[in-house]
């Protein structure tokens, strides 16, 4: 099979989402089945593409001298290309209900499907130029998404990311071109590509920790993790799945590529550079926390708690052995669903219930077991209780830690669990508070229900939850509890991929 | 000391030279910094003409059909101070129009009074 | 000897010629004979370079009787000839877009001496880009900032003649300083010729005589160069200038005229002085610095205006930087970033310039960011024109701004020394987040519908800005995407430059 | 051949029983929820009898994760501690029908205390580190609901404490378990790299280096799991969540959930690591001192606490490190006594526990000094406290005795200088301060005749039907009592049992 075949998933959405914002249908119902065809045709590729890889790169055309733009789906692609083509036909689903309400659909939409064509041009990108293009373009396209509020602050926090993440570019575009200079290709090989390179030692190194903490901008990494929570006013489809999964994967995934692919372990491994870079992983991890669970706004706090876990993954992804790379894919799996699934609760609270504050959820639990529900199961796994998703990344990045057996290694794994500890504190709460309230002092009167007559009056104004919230809700936990439980397969898989065997 | 006095031409142009620019560049009055730019590229022509003058010799006009060049002076300094002051002159007149037409225009001659009536001819 | 030979010459009397001629035409005429010398020396230009391209070497052009070293040169070369085809086009393309403006802003009767000073601009450039006397190159910087003068008081505002003398003084400054310091050159060389003026330097830096009145003449030099093309602390001129002249005018000023200057300093450094002397006497290290400062500060001012087109005018401070930090790495790759930087901030300002003129209907109360506010919606054309200038400037791939920071970067990697290398790669980075502000941020701005300040009706689209902007966009694309065969003609051209310096 | 199938089934057996008690439908009608929770905890107990019947058996799962299955074992271990925990549920589980009458959200306390069921057997049964901690967290999580019952303010943030307890035990578990992994020896059994083996399974050819690293290591983990047993440093937990837990979940947060947390650390001491792996190491001593320092101060706290269900929750604190003082101390006996003591603790502990709901369902009454004279309203209960109290203070022939017995000869013919004759002085101590704190309680209740007009203004009208309460709170006593005197009696059976799991141990 040819690799030419990755461009239809690459530029279906693209052309759809295209169609779709200069057409501007008047029917939503209309809208709604392009969307929902074009996402679910370019997940049906991406899953035959991963059946049948294809071997060989496709090449598209030459910038300048070594600047090609070039596709391919090695074992990396394959994990970032499956999470993405996983989770947005669910998410679509999930964002036509929620936006139901909103004005501007066809343009939401048009650039939402936009979106995952740039997303899936990250994951098939065969060299350094080719993904740092399509990291601006997603940079560029997601910004209409974002202030699709268009009220002050939602344009406040769009400059605020776009000077972020075009600043984090900026910087990622040195390590690029010093990969273009001193690299004997732009290609990503797993290994590296720095042959010659011992000659400018230093500077070098000093370029890679620029590099990751340009491409960390996205990831979210500590001095550069200040657009995360201020975006969190964007509408929760793009909160869910950009800011919790596509954006800022592409981050770390970005990270991994560079660092695994082009600059390589053996020339990195044991350098400052990486002990800086993981030590700012390390302090992210409980920073993030920390100010997840001084946050009492739902969703800035799963945005801290993003922060944090992003930097698990950065955590594993700097342990520079076969197995923190497992690791961090892994935990970029399982993190991906997780995340979206908490955020989608919250959402669904925010838009049914006008419910937004953690004291806002007492009780909750009665009114939308469900939601809840799945908000519990997801939240359990994110703290990283067996045996669910959860508990398997964290699984994956402990040993590889311990086996890595340096300092700085175990320095992580106390940051992992103080950070799940904090985790169990900031999800716990809103579990706790929504199933079991704090009440007056019982009476014997009231008999058997866990509801004050406060929160009886408040039942009205709920909306009703429809099926397209429902069904991926479900879904989600689903994927979330039989992702744990038969987890052996994909950690094989990535332990492959890691070794560069597949 | 000595070959400051020795080439004492080209130390006069510098001085000329100097004064002529600090005038074109710090004078308010527009009509003084003109005066400044000519006095400036007056210095310069001083140090040309300087530079293609060899003393005890003629101008290079050959009028007894005497074609010894060591009898003249060399001819293309004074060919470039010439293109020179047709530019000069040139400047000189566009810089008075555009005087002439300010000074219709705020009724004063100072550049930053000009400035400042210029702004808020804008800003209405 | 072929007839090809002659091209230059004609390319730089054709403007000449007709612009006396022009001067007792109707303006609709003059515009007519404007645009037809454009194109024909433009086509020349191309013929030319083609020429070169194939002999594959440079040849000088002897005008008068009087062979070297006493006669007047012009020397042709594929750089020469590459800049001279682009500046042709840029300002035939600049003059298409601003044409409607040119209409409205300036009074009918004034019409054809505008076009008499666009024809002289253009002779001035083209004898700037060719000549091989110093001399000469100082007086056609004077006709230079002459003409330049008259676009921008042609409008005819108190704020246009206030830019105009402002322009005027920086540049006669400038032009001054060039004329002492060539004047020392003459003085201790006893040439005016670029080859032999750059035989006379090699002996005095050899046998150590002189060698500071030449590094003096070499700095007064690049000062006035400076001085009339706005590196970062001279650059008080270029706001208004640029900001409130026409249209077309500003197009023009900021994309070809400072960068012609510019062009005379590359065949200053590389044929008269020779980059060697100039890292001895360490004036690289000197513009190198300025070029910074200017990358960081030309944005950080342009950040702070409310005026958009004031704000186009500062980041073009910033991107003179960009080229003077190419000119201080003082490398081959610094200086094919340089020129590249040249092509290709002259195609995005222009672009730039144009659509903000049809965003804001050429009217400076509608530059205000504000009244700009979702003008995209009634321009489509040229809001996309704005959003691909200001992205190129960012320097998104596939756009010519990203091609010229990969070079800058790479030039970057090529110095030797660590420190500096790290410097400019760093100003690279800030400076780009500095542009992604400003420029990133009108592109939301003009394609946010909140309040409208546009009435619809007052909405005039012009045809022929809507040509100009998709073919910018287009040249753009071509420089982003194809860039390989521009950067190797750059390269041979340079190395025809240099070549005279390795032979001897 | 069954054996190995019956694991599973006694495991998911309550699991059934709590997943058909989550059925709204179902839930309806509160005699229906009580028959439901009673069967499946009998059939559970009937299960558990027939695979300690069954003898060793063992049954492996899908992996987890790469070369870790889901594996049970039934050994003497895992039996020893499910028939203690499964009989314990089924007293309290009677006591509580009666109890939780006059609470609210009965049907949700019988899920989770099902629920609780199922994670304490898997616990028991699990045979590798893997399935130990997956239970272990579980049963954290089963069993805070129960804490939080009542919902107050206090109820719930002592629940919370109890959970970020747990947690924070169970995940420096966590870190123990991936250094085990790292240096577990190569082997290929049913179970996988971290199936528990007799003596233990660690790599024999570890370097200084790594023997002291994993020293530390396993001292954290065991300090880790302490936060469970209620160890000092990591015992706050515990007088929060007894007071304001209902008092059957009392009873079986401090007679059972304590007691996985020793199982745990029986694991990982004896199967894991093996007991001459830290034994003469720092950590040993460590661990003795602190468990020491815990089995004071615990009864000091009890000896000077006021409110009656906290004094025994501190007591449950120094009686637990007694459990783990035995285990520590690394030697044959020692070990013996300090599992005979778990289950004579717990068997206790229940009782008292029990009584103290009785007492608090019958009048409210929850301070000490309130309890004056009470001894004549409810004879029988104080009664069984009084047989309870004894016994725990460890007077002959009651069961305490023999395990302090067995604790303090252990301690005596270990090698662990200073230590051997310090344990059985704190013993004694401790024991004096036992007797201080329950034994004047008992004292007081009977001989003291308490002042009038105390009663009324906290007297329940509703169940207060005759003095005495009623039958189904009064048999889970008197039977506990009676084994509280039974096994005094008799402990040889114990005793041989026991000896039987140290032999393959040492």
């Amino acid at each position: 099979m040819s690799a030419y075949w990755l461009l239809v998933p690459l530029l279906l959405p693209i052309v759809g989402g295209a169609v779709l914002g200069i057409v501007k249908p008047h029917s939503r119902k209309v809208m709604e089945i392009t969307v929902m065809t074009v996402t679910l045709l370019t997940s049906l590729c991406v899953a035959v593409l991963l059946w049948v890889r294809p071997s060989e790169e496709a090449f598209i055309l030459q910038l300048a001298e070594r600047l090609t733009v070039k596709f391919f789906l090695d074992g990396s692609s394959c994990v970032f290309a499956g999470l993405i083509a996983l989770l947005w036909p669910i998410a679509s689903m999930y964002a036509i209900e929620y936006m139901s309400s909103e004005e501007h659909q066809n343009t939401f939409f048009a650039y939402y499907t936009i979106t995952y064509g740039v997303t899936l041009g990250i994951a098939f990108s065969a060299n350094l130029m080719t993904m740092y293009m399509f990291y601006e373009m997603l940079t560029l396209v997601t910004i209409p998404l974002m202030m699709h509020g268009l009220k002050y602050k939602a344009v406040v926090a769009t400059r605020k990311y776009v000077r972020y993440s075009i600043g984090g570019a900026a910087f990622a575009f040195i390590g690029f071109i010093a990969i273009a200079i001193y690299g004997e290709t732009l290609d990503f090989r797993l290994g590296g590509v720095l042959t010659g390179a011992s000659g400018n030692r230093t500077m070098l190194e000093i370029v890679y920790v620029m590099a990751v903490m340009g491409f960390g901008v996205k990831a979210a990494i500590f001095p550069f993790h200040g657009w995360l929570p201020t975006a969190s006013v964007a509408p929760t489809p793009v909160t869910a799945l950009l800011h919790a999964v596509a954006i800022v994967k592409a981050g770390a995934f970005a990270i991994i590529r560079i660092t695994y692919y082009s600059f390589g372990v053996d020339f990195l491994h044991g350098t400052w550079a990486q002990y800086t870079v993981m030590g700012f992983a390390i302090f992210t991890m409980v920073y993030g926390a920390t100010k997840a669970v001084k946050e009492q706004h739902c969703k800035r706090r799963l945005a801290y708690s993003t922060i944090s876990n992003l930097s698990y993954i950065l955590l594993a992804a700097t342990l520079m052995t076969p197995a923190g790379m497992s690791a961090a894919f892994a935990h970029m799996l399982a993190h991906g669903v997780m995340k979206i699934t908490l955020f989608y609760c919250i959402g669904a609270v925010n838009v049914k219930a006008h419910k937004y504050y953690v004291w806002e959820m007492d009780g909750m639990g009665k009114r939308m077991k469900l939601i809840f529900g799945v908000y519990s199961v997801a939240g359990l796994s994110l703290i990283g209780i067996p045996p669910m998703i959860g508990f398997v990344s964290k699984w994956d990045i402990g040993n590889a830690a311990v086996a890595e057996a340096s300092p700085f290694a175990y320095a992580g794994l106390v940051a992992l669990i103080l950070a799940a500890l904090l985790a169990a504190a900031y999800i716990l709460e809103i579990v706790v508070r929504a199933w079991m309230p704090r009440e007056a002092e019982k009476t014997t009167d009231t008999v058997s229900t866990g509801e004050t007559s406060a929160q009886e009056t408040s039942v009205q104004e709920f909306l009703p939850v429809g099926w397209r919230m429902r069904l991926p809700l479900v879904l989600m936990a689903i994927a979330i509890v039989v992702g744990g439980i038969f987890s052996v397969p994909i950690l094989r898989f990535l332990a492959d991929v890691a070794m560069g065997i597949r | 000391m000595s070959e400051l006095f020795a080439n004492y031409l080209a130390v006069v142009a510098m001085v000329l030279f100097g004064i002529g620019f600090g005038n074109l560049l710090l004078q308010k009055n527009l009509i003084k910094k003109i005066i400044g730019l000519n006095i400036m590229d007056t210095a310069v022509y001083l140090f040309l003409a300087s530079m293609g003058y060899i003393s005890g010799r003629l101008a290079p006009i050959i009028t007894d059909g005497d074609t010894d060049a060591r009898k003249y002076v060399n001819p293309i300094p004074s060919g470039l101070v010439l293109t020179g002051i047709v530019v000069s002159v040139s400047v000189t007149a566009l810089m008075l129009a555009l005087t002439i037409r300010l000074y219709r225009r705020y009724r004063t001659l100072d550049i930053d009074e000009i400035t400042l009536l210029a702004r808020q001819e804008h800003n209405e | 000897m072929d007839f090809v030979r002659n091209f230059p010459l004609f390319s730089i009397l054709l403007p000449m010629v007709s612009g006396p001629i022009s001067s007792v035409m109707s303006g609709k005429k003059a515009k007519w004979l404007n645009y037809a010398v454009v194109a024909v020396s433009g086509l020349l230009s191309v013929a030319t370079l083609v020429y070169v391209l194939n002999t594959g070497s440079t040849y000088n052009y002897s005008m008068g009787a009087f062979p070297a070293p006493f006669g007047n040169e012009i020397r042709v070369g594929v750089l020469e000839a590459l800049t001279a085809t682009f500046f042709c086009f840029v300002m035939l393309l600049s003059l298409i877009g601003g044409y409607r403006f040119t209409k409205v802003d300036i009074p009918e009767e004034k019409q054809n001496l505008y076009y008499i000073m666009m024809n002289l601009l253009l002779s001035s450039l083209l004898a700037l880009i060719y000549t091989n006397d110093m001399f000469t190159g100082y007086v056609f910087i004077e006709i230079n900032t002459i003409a330049a003068c008259g676009l921008i008081m042609i409008r005819g505002w108190g704020r246009n003649l206030l830019a105009a003398t402002k322009y005027m003084i920086m540049s006669l400054l400038g032009s001054g300083l060039v004329l002492i310091s060539l004047s020392i050159l003459y003085g201790i060389t006893g040439h005016l010729l670029m080859e032999p003026m750059h035989e006379a330097i090699v002996e005095i830096m050899e046998n150590k005589t002189y060698t500071e009145p030449l590094t003096v003449a070499v700095g007064l030099f690049c000062v006035g160069i400076a001085i009339k093309s706005a590196l970062f602390p001279f650059h008080s001129w270029v706001p208004d200038a640029y900001g409130y002249s026409t249209c077309a005018s500003s197009a023009i000023l900021s994309s070809l005229v400072s960068k012609g200057y510019i062009f005379l300093l590359i065949k200053f450094f590389y044929r008269v002085i020779g980059t060697d002397i100039i890292h001895q006497i360490q004036v690289d290290d000197v513009l190198f610095v300025f070029g910074i400062a200017g990358m960081v500060f030309g944005s950080i001012s342009a950040i702070q205006q409310t005026d958009v087109s004031r704000m186009i005018a500062f980041s073009s401070v910033a991107q003179i930087g960009y080229i003077y930090m190419g000119f201080g790495l003082n490398t081959e790759a610094g200086m094919i970033a340089s020129v590249f930087h040249i092509l290709a901030h002259a195609t995005g300002k222009s672009l730039l310039f144009i659509s903000l003129n049809s965003l804001s209907d050429g009217t400076w109360e509608y530059a205000n960011y504000r009244k700009l506010r979702g003008a995209a919606y009634y321009h489509k054309f040229a809001g996309l024109g704005f959003a691909v200038g200001s992205l190129s400037m960012v320097g998104i791939p596939l756009l010519a701004g990203f091609t010229s920071k990969v070079y800058f970067a790479k030039a970057a990697f090529g110095v030797d020394s660590n420190p500096k290398m790290l410097i400019a790669l760093v100003a690279l980075a800030i400076s780009t987040i500095l542009n992604a502000m400003y420029f990133i941020g009108q592109t939301i701005n003009i394609y946010t519908p909140l309040s409208v300040e546009h009435e619809p009706g007052s909405v005039k689209h012009s045809a022929s800005a809507r040509v100009a902007v998709v073919l910018f966009i287009l040249i753009n694309l071509v420089l982003g995407m194809g860039s390989d065969p521009v950067i190797r003609w750059i390269r041979t051209g340079l190395v025809h430059f240099g070549a005279i310096i390795k032979i001897r | 051949m069954l054996g190995p199938w019956l694991i599973p089934v006694t495991i998911l057996v309550p699991l059934v029983g709590a997943l058909l008690l989550m059925i709204p439908a179902y839930r309806k009608n509160i005699s229906v929820v009580r028959t439901t929770t009673g069967a499946f905890v009998a059939a559970t107990g009937l299960l558990v009898v027939a695979v300690a019947m069954l003898g060793e058996a063992e049954c492996e799962f899908l992996e987890i994760l790469p070369d870790m299955p889901v594996f049970f074992r039934s050994d003497r271990t895992s039996v020893w501690f499910s028939v203690l925990t499964v009989a314990m549920w089924m007293c309290s589980t009677v006591f509580s029908f009666e109890y939780m009458k006059y609470e609210k959200r009965e049907e949700r306390y019988c899920v989770f205390s099902l629920l609780a069921l199922t994670a304490l057997m898997g616990v028991c049964f699990s045979g590798n580190l893997i399935t130990t901690y997956l239970f272990y967290e579980i049963m954290t999580f089963a069993s805070f609901p129960l804490v939080l019952h009542e919902q107050t303010k206090e109820a719930v943030s002592a629940g919370l404490t109890y959970l970020y307890y747990s947690l924070a035990g169970a995940f420096l578990g966590l870190v123990g378990i991936f250094f085990l992994y790292r240096y577990a020896a190569p082997r290929t059994v049913s179970g996988g790299l971290l199936a528990y083996a007799a003596g233990g399974f660690l790599r024999t050819d570890l370097t200084d280096s790594e023997r002291s690293l994993l020293t530390v290591v396993i001292f954290l983990m065991l300090i880790g799991l302490g936060s469970k047993v209620g160890l000092y440093p990591l015992h706050g937990w515990l007088p929060k969540a007894h007071p304001v837990a209902p008092a059957p979940a009392s009873a079986l947060l401090s007679g059972n959930i304590t007691k996985m947390g020793i199982l745990f650390t029986v694991r990982i001491l004896f199967f894991t690591v093996g007991p001459d792996f830290l034994r003469g190491s720092w950590a040993q001593y460590a661990l003795l001192g602190l468990s020491l320092l815990t089995v004071f101060l615990g009864s000091m706290l009890a000896y000077r606490e006021k409110v009656f269900k906290k004094r025994l929750a501190y007591s449950t604190v120094s009686q637990t490190s007694y459990v783990l003082t035995g285990l520590y101390l690394l030697a044959p006996v020692a070990a013996v006594g300090a599992l005979l003591h778990v289950v004579f603790h717990s068997i206790i502990k229940n009782l008292l526990f029990l009584c103290a709901g009785a007492v608090i369902y019958k009048t409210g009454r929850t301070k000490v000094e309130q309890l004056k004279g009470i001894g004549l309203i409810m004879p029988v209960t104080m009664v069984c406290f009084t047989v309870g109290g004894l016994a725990l203070v460890g007077i002959p022939p009651f069961a305490g005795f023999i395990s302090k017995w067995y604790l303090a000869a252990g301690a005596l013919d270990t090698d662990t200088g200073v230590l051997r004759f310090l344990v059985p002085v704190i013993l004694i101590i401790s024991a004096l301060l036992t007797a201080g704190y329950l034994l004047t309680v008992s004292a007081d209740a009977f001989f003291v005749p308490r002042k009038e007009g105390e009663a009324e203004e906290e007297k329940r009208e509703e169940p207060a039907k005759g003095p005495e309460v009623s039958l189904k709170m009064l048999i889970p006593l008197v039977l506990l009592s009676a084994a509280a005197l039974a096994f005094g009696l008799f402990p040889g059976v114990l005793t041989d049992f026991l000896n039987g799991i140290m032999d393959v141990v040492f």
